[in-house]
């Protein structure tokens, strides 16, 4: 979504759904996974509204939508690509939205060429690094070629590349924020009718995802498909919008970004975004996942999406906020947001002549992904690890590859609420069974440090809607319970303590970090609004800031989060506004607080015509007051709020200067909703349809079988399944897909301990249709075990209708449905699913396919101890899997 | 499965067309225990008829007979208010039974009634002790075992009966069902086991009334029987199969072989009137625990409530409208037809 | 004191507008109760989780059922909410409909349970819902069988009584039910009776607009076997699909006939005896 | 209404007495019924909180007694879920106050077959000893070209996603400031 709007948070909030007229709702399991925020759904459908899930499974989302529309996992490309043709070919698109709002008329370099050119490929492809070098994929008409896709890893001359695109790896899309930046002004044909414009690419693109092939490749028949496709045309344009509802069901895939990228081409060409119940609502996981993005535990990025430096010669600051900031839209102000976080990292430390303490940044080199630390773990090279209220032994895909990481640890700090398998595994886990690890060959040393609960602590979570809300502490935690801040927050002042004193160069940025806390209480419970009012942020005054428009790049305002500017301003802390529901409209602008600047409909300029004007009644947002001289309506603006609907940039204007009085994607260079993306995707500008890694059947439409970018691991402990009738793949003939109940929680921390939710879904099961139950022999309540490459699980059978096979490609498709709850710890236990999973990932975000893959099943039991590996080891010879992984 | 074809109401159609969910029953199964309830029934029973022997044969001057019956009704409800109490999930709970006097409550109602009976029938059985007193306590205790045991003989039958009412106000179809005749089974079969008790503690020559009042018991305990599961509809499969079955084949044959016996050798023979009366007793003892077993079974079938419900319904239809102001009438939940 | 069963006071059976009334409350509230519509339940047994916490009520043991998402069952004496999941084939043959509905106790306008408590352990509240004081019950098991819906049940190891209580304590502080309060797609609704019943019908008529033909309202009309239920339903099937009788009868309708032949009984008896004396006398 | 415990004594004598003839309602009534409440009306305060399980955020209030939390409801004041909870949010009470819940530091030697006791002070100080140690070992100055990296590829942390903002800040901090680049979470999977 950052790559296409400008910003990677979801566009609207759940219960704007209640506004829309269809909702899609495509590879999200709403009603299971977000069952409260359902209720808008409900809503909308009891106001006449239709409700479509498309989904392999019939869930209980499906069992309340008027239409179910079951597609083969892991081929949703094709289908909003034949959305995507049909509302081209119908002409169905909103005309006067698109070319105001979207780059569809802007013309692209003559160099560049298609997949349909190429057979699955983009022009730049270089086989050897397997990486796309995405110079051709530019506008024409922008003044500098872009840099190669690797320029962070290889290239020095960085400072001299000024505008460029290639943004890969620190431009996480689906998390990130921003869509890339460039200089220069592309060439537009508002007629849409030059060949090479954005508008006419795509027709050719989609040219071929036909009904037709949709009901190949996914299995949906035409007459559904078309059905769907004539509700989102009939409920989109002036009066009527259409909102799309994805979560994990399309980030879980190797093409996981692209997936969203359809959606985003398809909602633009409707003209749904930025408008009240329209956009494309992206459900988010855990409590603070979004926070947990903004504010990032995440290798790539520092707060607030400022990219993670890389290792470069002779970088400094103004070289690396000339290499990332753009000229125009509001990343043209990049200097002023890193310099203030560096102001609120290293305090007075941090000065003009020291370049704010810049340097004491540690650099990036490559990838440094939760997948390869756990390769660096089985190599050696990462020896201490904190497990910080994440459960990879469970919730990570190849569990047995992250448990053999955890096994060759010098140290690791588990901070949870029970013991977790993750803290456990030197005891009971897997391998002890099977034999392959000893409990005293075991070295790691493990530290159990029981968490506080939420009620235990203030703090804030931003839910999915970006929406930042404090909660209270209710309690004292119990015993040697405490909060991850006091941990944090103790553990930095007792290393800094201990290294106090010490001359050593490297020592510098943790002696020199900012770190006095007011603590408070019998624990010395570190003041969480303190550190709350530090992301807002201050100024000269020390007062604490409104807006991060106030931020400036001298080093007199500091902020530790400059989209969380705001969130303190006039010293209260704004996220614990709770004025009531019934006192305020749907939009409830005075509960809690959102970014950025309290906007709960992103881009919501869109919702008004190029004039100001809303584009009906029916779907008024925000509009322009001429009287006022301002943008006003139900949300705040995503508009600079006096900026006349008329404002045409000046030459050479500079950051939000640069956008048009009728550019509504203001963190875009130029303004505009992309179509296209010329740059800050790895793996090409427009989505394509790839056949994921392990799948029964061969790309249908190129060559290509697979993300021709995907991120692999070639190793012994993460051997591939083959694929697409490779030789062997018969020995793995089903798709199995993971995924959530209502009733548990992910790797089941929060719920396998709790005996309310446990007796609701006490053991782990496996769904297959009664056809499957045939061909296998499968019992009903019986025991089945599912193998793959990896391993083998066994689970409960539940036999029913809801997991029908499909017709792809003339053959029919088994797909076993196995939720992933379950582990060897807690209440009730059982085999865990990415038991099952290898590590593969989407190139963009280094998400793994945990959605789709390739299994057997067979009656019974899984056999115990060493005869688990037996078994497995003669499914490998026969699946003719290279033991040493490959792909 | 001849019998069953035979007595089979329910057109098979009907019974395969009925939905139900996973198959899982619609009612609760009872949670009394078959050991200590179906026992109770019997004991009440037995002891109910039994005050009356004592007190017919106190009035008709036939002392064995007389401590007999007041013996055995004394016992008999003392075993069946322990049968009671341990089943009780909170027996040290039991004095609440007393708590409510609720007409809508067989048990409530059986309470008072066992509040009253039990002392009595015990004061009756401890005059026999008394009796033998010398002087004026002798004479008291005689007095007031005559007025105890006439008490008790008057509360006597509705110890007999109540446990009818106590199974059937309940949504168990098998007993729901039978209501129109359990009464009357149960009086029957308490008389029958009475009568068998008194005849096999009893010499023959006072134990005419007893033997009597058995072998009329049986009779009617057999017609009774035999009406209600003409008349029980879909349910009456509840008392022809499995452990109900059997056990009320063996009543019928007890009770049966019990009542010739009795008739045709009770009086001449002490040997043959024992056996007999054992039989009736025994047969009587049957009765009760294939009724409560039939119930249980009634109760862990989803068909046995929803089929004779769905009937009812269809019946109902064309008019719509459910049972409106409909009076109370013999119309047992399991009839259709 | 007159027992009659249909009409005057201290009805056994029949139309019965203030339940409450007739036990005894003066001046009682207005008559609360539930009207869960199934047709917007998505199953997600927040009722069922939200009870227990509340009510405190233990887990009711961890068994896979795999009866499509169900795995508690049925109501019992630790399962006061219990949600069903019914999958089915569309009659046109085109796809499933996976039916769900949270069940609960009925709170009968003519509450077997109640009636057949003998220790009064069962009570009528003044919102004319129906109630178990766990400090009275002593565990008789009476109310078990003679509930037709097959809802209360004594608890193993307790040996008392347990059900939904309507949340008794919540309501007399003019607190939602936990489960209504919970219920995340309102399905399930709490309120006066007379306003669910209304609300009840025009959500009928929407829901068949819709196209679902066989959407029924179930236990609201008063003039049902139980004399209407304060909990009722808007069901898509018929009710035994979802495990419901699709016609209770309260067991109490028939009990002045089962006393009157009890007693006839009871007669004969004595008058048999008092044969069985004096065939001997003459 | 006369609803309060008016009737003392033997309930058969209220039933004689008042309305409630059959002993349905009124006279049936106990004590403990008649003073019955419910436990949120005790509680001492009322502490508006967030659901920590997923990301719709539905508002919740904990009623605290004694420093106990006694009980977690949705909010009906907020916007997101109109004091909703799906079953995840209903069971929060049992998440925090259940017993699964382990309250003190466990401390596993390396080979070790079983876990010890360890002082929560003393874990933090040797945890503080580790992360000094490691980090001075497996430092990374330079690139083999000479470009800077100052960091540690020797620690790595994961989670994070059902953590305050308030806590992954100051994670991250301190994490770059030591030079750990590792720092994943949920976001990723
Ligand atoms: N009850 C509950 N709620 C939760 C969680 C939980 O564990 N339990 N977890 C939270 C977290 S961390 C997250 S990330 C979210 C996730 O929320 P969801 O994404 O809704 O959860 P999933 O069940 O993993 O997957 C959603 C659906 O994607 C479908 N799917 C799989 N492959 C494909 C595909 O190729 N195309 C399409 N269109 N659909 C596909 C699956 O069948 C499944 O129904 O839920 C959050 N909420
Ligand atoms: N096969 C397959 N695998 C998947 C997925 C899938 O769909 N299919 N989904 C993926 C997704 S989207 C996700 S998000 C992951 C989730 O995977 P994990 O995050 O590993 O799973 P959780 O069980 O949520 O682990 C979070 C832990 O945090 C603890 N915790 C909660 N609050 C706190 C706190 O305040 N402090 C501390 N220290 N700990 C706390 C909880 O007790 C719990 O054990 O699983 C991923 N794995
Ligand atoms: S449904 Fe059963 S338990 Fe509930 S009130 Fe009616 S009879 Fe009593
Ligand atoms: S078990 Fe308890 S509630 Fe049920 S009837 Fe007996 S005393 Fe009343
Ligand atoms: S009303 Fe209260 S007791 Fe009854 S089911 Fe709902 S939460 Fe449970
Ligand atoms: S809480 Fe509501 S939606 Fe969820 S299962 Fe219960 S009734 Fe259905
Ligand atoms: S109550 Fe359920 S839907 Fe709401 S935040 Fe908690 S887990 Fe998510
Ligand atoms: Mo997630």
């Amino acid at each position: 979504m950052g790559t296409s709007f400008g910003r990677g948070g979801a566009t609207t909030f759940p219960a704007d759904l209640q506004g829309s007229d269809c909702i899609v709702i495509q590879g999200s399991n709403m009603a299971e996974c977000h069952p409260v925020a359902f209720q808008w759904v409900m809503e909308a459908k009891a106001r006449g509204a239709k409700v479509i899930h498309v989904d392999p499974r019939f869930t209980r989302t499906s069992a309340v939508a008027d239409l179910h529309v079951p597609l083969r996992a892991g081929s949703d490309i094709a289908f909003l690509g034949g959305l995507i043709h049909h509302v081209l070919t119908q002409g169905a698109d909103f005309r006067e939205y698109l070319v105001a709002y979207t780059n569809a008329p802007t013309i692209l370099r003559e160099d560049f060429a298609d997949t349909e050119d190429l057979d699955g490929l983009f022009s730049g492809f270089d086989p050897a690094t397997r990486h796309y070098d995405p110079v051709t994929w530019q506008y024409e008409g922008m003044k500098v070629a872009a840099a190669a896709g690797q320029r962070d890893e290889e290239h020095d001359d960085w400072v001299r590349r000024r505008a460029r695109a290639g943004h890969e790896t620190q431009r996480a899309d689906a998390m990130g924020s921003h869509g890339a930046v460039f200089g220069g002004r592309p060439e537009r044909d508002e007629t849409l009718q030059h060949p090479r414009c954005v508008y006419q690419v795509l027709r050719r693109h989609f040219s071929r995802y036909t009904p037709e092939l949709v009901e190949e490749l996914c299995g949906v028949p035409r007459e559904l498909f078309l059905e769907v496709a004539e509700a989102i045309c009939s409920n989109s344009g002036r009066e009527r919008t259409t909102a799309f509802v994805y979560a994990v069901g399309w980030t879980h895939h190797t093409v996981g970004v692209q997936y969203i990228r359809t959606a985003a081409i398809l909602q633009l060409l409707l003209g749904n975004i930025g408008r009240p119940g329209g956009g494309i609502m992206a459900l988010r996981g855990h409590a603070s996942i979004q926070g947990s993005t903004d504010i990032p535990t995440l290798f790539n990025i520092l707060p607030g999406y400022i990219p993670m430096p890389h290792a470069h010669h002779d970088q400094d600051l103004a070289a690396f906020i000339a290499g990332d900031a753009g000229d125009t839209g509001y990343w043209g102000n990049m200097g002023a947001y890193t310099v203030s976080l560096l102001k609120a990292w290293w305090g007075d430390k941090a000065q003009p002549e020291n370049d704010f303490c810049f340097d004491y940044l540690p650099r990036l080199d490559g990838p440094a992904g939760t997948y390869q630390t756990v390769a660096g773990q089985i190599d050696g090279t990462v020896k201490g690890y904190f497990l910080v209220g994440e459960n990879p032994a469970v919730g990570s895909a190849n569990a047995k590859m992250q448990r053999l990481g955890l096994a060759n640890l010098d140290w690791l700090v588990v901070r949870d609420f029970s013991l977790i398998e993750s803290a456990t595994f030197w005891k009971d886990g897997p391998e002890i069974e099977t034999g392959e690890l000893r409990p005293e060959e075991i070295g790691t040393e493990v530290f159990f440090l029981p968490a506080a609960a939420h009620t235990e602590k203030d703090g804030s979570f931003t839910n999915t809607q970006r929406l930042l809300q404090w909660h209270h502490k209710a309690v004292e935690p119990e015993g040697d319970d405490r909060s991850d801040l006091w941990f944090y927050y103790h553990l930095g002042r007792r290393i800094r303590d201990k290294l106090a004193g010490s001359a050593d160069e490297m020592d510098r940025p943790i002696l020199d970090l900012t770190w006095e806390y007011p603590t408070e209480g019998p624990l010395a419970e570190p003041s969480a609004e303190a550190v709350l009012r530090e992301v807002n942020g201050w100024g000269p005054d020390g007062r604490a800031l409104g807006s991060y428009t106030e931020l400036a790049a001298d080093g007199s305002t500091a902020c530790g989060c400059w989209i969380y500017c705001g969130c303190f301003a006039g010293e209260v802390n704004q996220t614990a506004r709770r004025r009531p529901a019934s006192e305020q409209s749907w939009v409830a602008p005075e509960w809690g607080w959102a970014w950025p600047a309290n906007r709960r409909i992103l881009y919501n300029r869109a919702s008004a015509d190029p004039g100001g004007r809303p584009w009906s009644e029916r779907k008024a947002y925000v509009w322009w007051d001429e009287d006022q001289g301002r943008w006003t309506g139900h949300d705040v603006p995503d508009f600079e709020p006096t900026k006349h609907p008329g404002y045409v940039p000046p030459e050479g204007a500079r950051a939000e200067e640069a956008i048009g009085g009728a550019d509504p994607f203001i963190m875009q260079a130029d303004g505009k909703g992309w179509l296209y993306v010329p740059s800050g995707l790895v793996d090409g500008p427009l989505p394509t349809h790839y056949e994921p890694v392990e799948s029964p059947v061969p790309n249908p439409l190129y060559a290509c079988q697979h993300n021709p970018v995907r991120e692999g691991m070639a190793r012994p402990e993460n051997p591939y399944n083959p694929s697409g009738g490779a030789p062997g793949s018969e020995a793995f003939p089903f798709v199995f897909t993971t995924y959530r109940l209502t009733e548990h929680h992910t790797a089941g921390g929060m719920s396998r301990w709790q005996p309310y939710l446990s007796e609701l879904q006490p053991e782990m099961f496996c769904e297959v249709s009664p056809a499957l139950a045939a061909e296998r022999g499968l019992e009903p309540l019986g025991w089945a075990t599912i193998v793959t490459a990896r391993t083998a699980i066994e689970a409960r059978v539940l036999v029913t209708d809801r997991m029908a096979p499909l017709k792809v490609g003339g053959r029919t498709i088994h797909q076993v449905g196995l939720p992933y709850h379950w582990g060897p710890n807690g209440l009730v236990r059982g085999d865990a699913a990415n038991e099952l999973l290898a590590v593969v990932m989407d190139p963009n975000v280094h998400i793994q396919e945990a959605k789709c893959a390739t299994c057997d099943v067979i009656p019974g039991r899984r056999p115990r101890g060493p005869a688990l590996l037996a078994l497995v080891e003669r499914y490998r010879r026969q699946a003719q899997s290279p033991p040493g992984g490959g792909r | 499965m001849s019998r069953r074809r035979q007595h089979q109401m329910v057109p098979e159609a009907e019974v395969s067309s009925y939905d139900s969910y996973y198959g899982r029953p619609v009612l609760k199964r009872p949670t009394w225990s078959a050991r200590y309830i179906a026992s109770y029934l019997f004991l009440g029973g037995l002891a109910g008829a039994s005050a009356l022997l004592g007190a017919g044969a106190d009035l008709t001057g036939r002392p064995a007979l007389r401590r007999s019956g007041r013996l055995v009704a004394a016992a008999a409800i003392a075993a069946s208010a322990v049968a009671l109490v341990e089943d009780l999930g909170r027996p040290e709970r039991f004095l609440n039974m007393l708590r409510m006097a609720k007409p809508t409550s067989p048990m409530s109602v059986g309470s008072w009634v066992l509040a009253g009976f039990g002392p009595s029938a015990g004061l009756a059985a401890a005059s026999e002790v008394g009796r033998a007193l010398p002087g004026g306590l002798g004479r008291l205790a005689t007095r007031a075992g005559r007025g105890a045991g006439l008490g008790s003989a008057l509360l006597g039958p509705a110890v007999a009966t109540y446990t009818a009412v106590l199974l059937s106000d309940t949504a168990v179809p098998t007993w729901h069902g039978a209501y129109p005749e359990l009464p009357f089974l149960f009086a029957a079969s308490s008389a029958a086991a009475a009568g068998g008790v008194a005849a096999v503690l009893t010499p023959p020559g006072q134990a005419g009334p007893a033997r009597r009042l058995g072998v009329a018991g049986a009779a009617v305990e057999l017609g009774a029987g035999e009406l209600m599961s003409r008349r029980l509809g879909m349910a009456a499969e509840t008392l022809r199969h499995g452990r109900a079955g059997r056990l009320n084949l063996a009543a019928r044959a007890l009770t049966g072989a019990g009542g010739v016996l009795t008739l045709a050798a009770g009086r001449r023979s002490r040997a043959a009137a024992a056996t007999g009366g054992a039989l009736l007793a025994a047969g009587s003892a049957c009765t009760r625990f294939a009724l409560f077993e039939a119930g249980v079974a009634s109760t862990e079938d989803p068909r046995y409530t929803v089929v004779p419900q769905r009937s009812r319904l269809r019946a109902r239809e064309p008019g719509g409208g459910i049972a409106r102001a409909r009076e109370a009438g013999p119309e047992p939940t399991g009839s259709h037809a | 004191m007159s027992v009659s069963v249909t009409t005057g006071t201290n009805r056994l059976a029949g139309p019965l507008a203030d339940p409450a009334g007739e036990a005894g409350w003066e001046g009682a509230p207005p008559r609360v109760g539930f009207f869960t519509d199934t047709s917007v339940c998505i199953g997600c047994k927040a009722c069922e989780v939200a009870c227990k916490e509340w009510n405190r009520v233990p887990d009711d043991g961890f068994r896979f059922l795999g009866h499509s998402y169900d795995n508690t069952g049925g109501l019992s004496a630790s399962t006061w909410r219990h949600v069903a999941f019914v999958e089915k084939p569309l009659p046109d043959g085109k796809g499933l409909a996976w039916l769900m509905s949270s069940d609960v106790c009925k709170h009968c306008t003519h509450a077997a349970c109640l009636d057949v408590c003998p220790t009064g352990a069962l009570l009528r509240t003044e919102f004319g819902t129906v109630v178990v004081q766990e400090d009275v019950c002593n565990g008789c098991g009476y109310c078990v069988p003679a509930c037709p819906y097959g809802v209360i049940d004594q608890r193993p190891g307790d040996g008392r009584a347990w059900k939904c209580t309507l949340c008794y304590d919540r309501l007399g502080q003019g607190l939602e039910p936990a489960c209504a309060k919970a219920c995340p797609t309102k399905s399930i609704q709490f309120g006066p009776l007379d306003e669910l019943r209304q609300r009840a019908r025009s959500r009928l008529a929407e829901v068949r607009a819709s196209g679902a033909a066989s959407a029924r309202l179930y236990g609201e009309d008063p003039g049902d076997g139980v004399g209407g239920a304060g909990a009722f339903f808007l069901l898509l099937d018929e009710p035994e699909v979802y495990g419901l009788p699709p016609d209770p009868v309260v067991t109490t309708r028939d009990l002045p006939s089962m006393w009157r032949r009890a007693a006839v009984a009871a007669g004969a008896l004595l008058a048999g005896a008092a044969a069985a004396f004096l065939g001997a006398a003459q | 209404m006369g609803l309060t415990g008016r009737r003392q004594g033997w309930p058969v004598l209220a039933q004689v007495r008042g309305p409630d003839r059959l002993g349905r309602g009124a006279a049936a009534r106990s004590a403990r019924t008649a003073r019955l409440q419910p436990r949120t009306a005790s509680a001492d305060r009322v502490v508006k909180s967030v659901c920590p399980y997923c990301a719709v955020g539905c508002g919740q209030e904990v009623y605290v007694r004694d420093g106990r939390v006694v009980q977690i409801e949705g909010d009906p004041d907020s916007p997101l879920s109109r004091g909703r909870l799906c079953p995840k949010g209903s069971a929060s009470l049992q998440l925090t106050t259940g017993s699964a819940r382990e309250h003190r530091v466990r401390y596993r030697p390396p080979h070790g077959s079983d876990w010890e006791d360890l002082d929560l002070d003393r874990a933090l100080d040797m945890i503080a000893d580790r992360v000094i140690e490691t980090r001075r070992r497996t430092w990374q100055e330079h690139k083999q070209d000479g470009t800077r990296l100052r960091r540690t590829m020797g620690i790595a942390s994961l989670g994070g996603a059902t953590l305050d903002n308030e806590e992954n800040y100051l994670m991250k901090k301190l994490y770059t400031a030591l030079g750990v680049v590792q720092v994943e979470n949920q976001a990723r999977i």
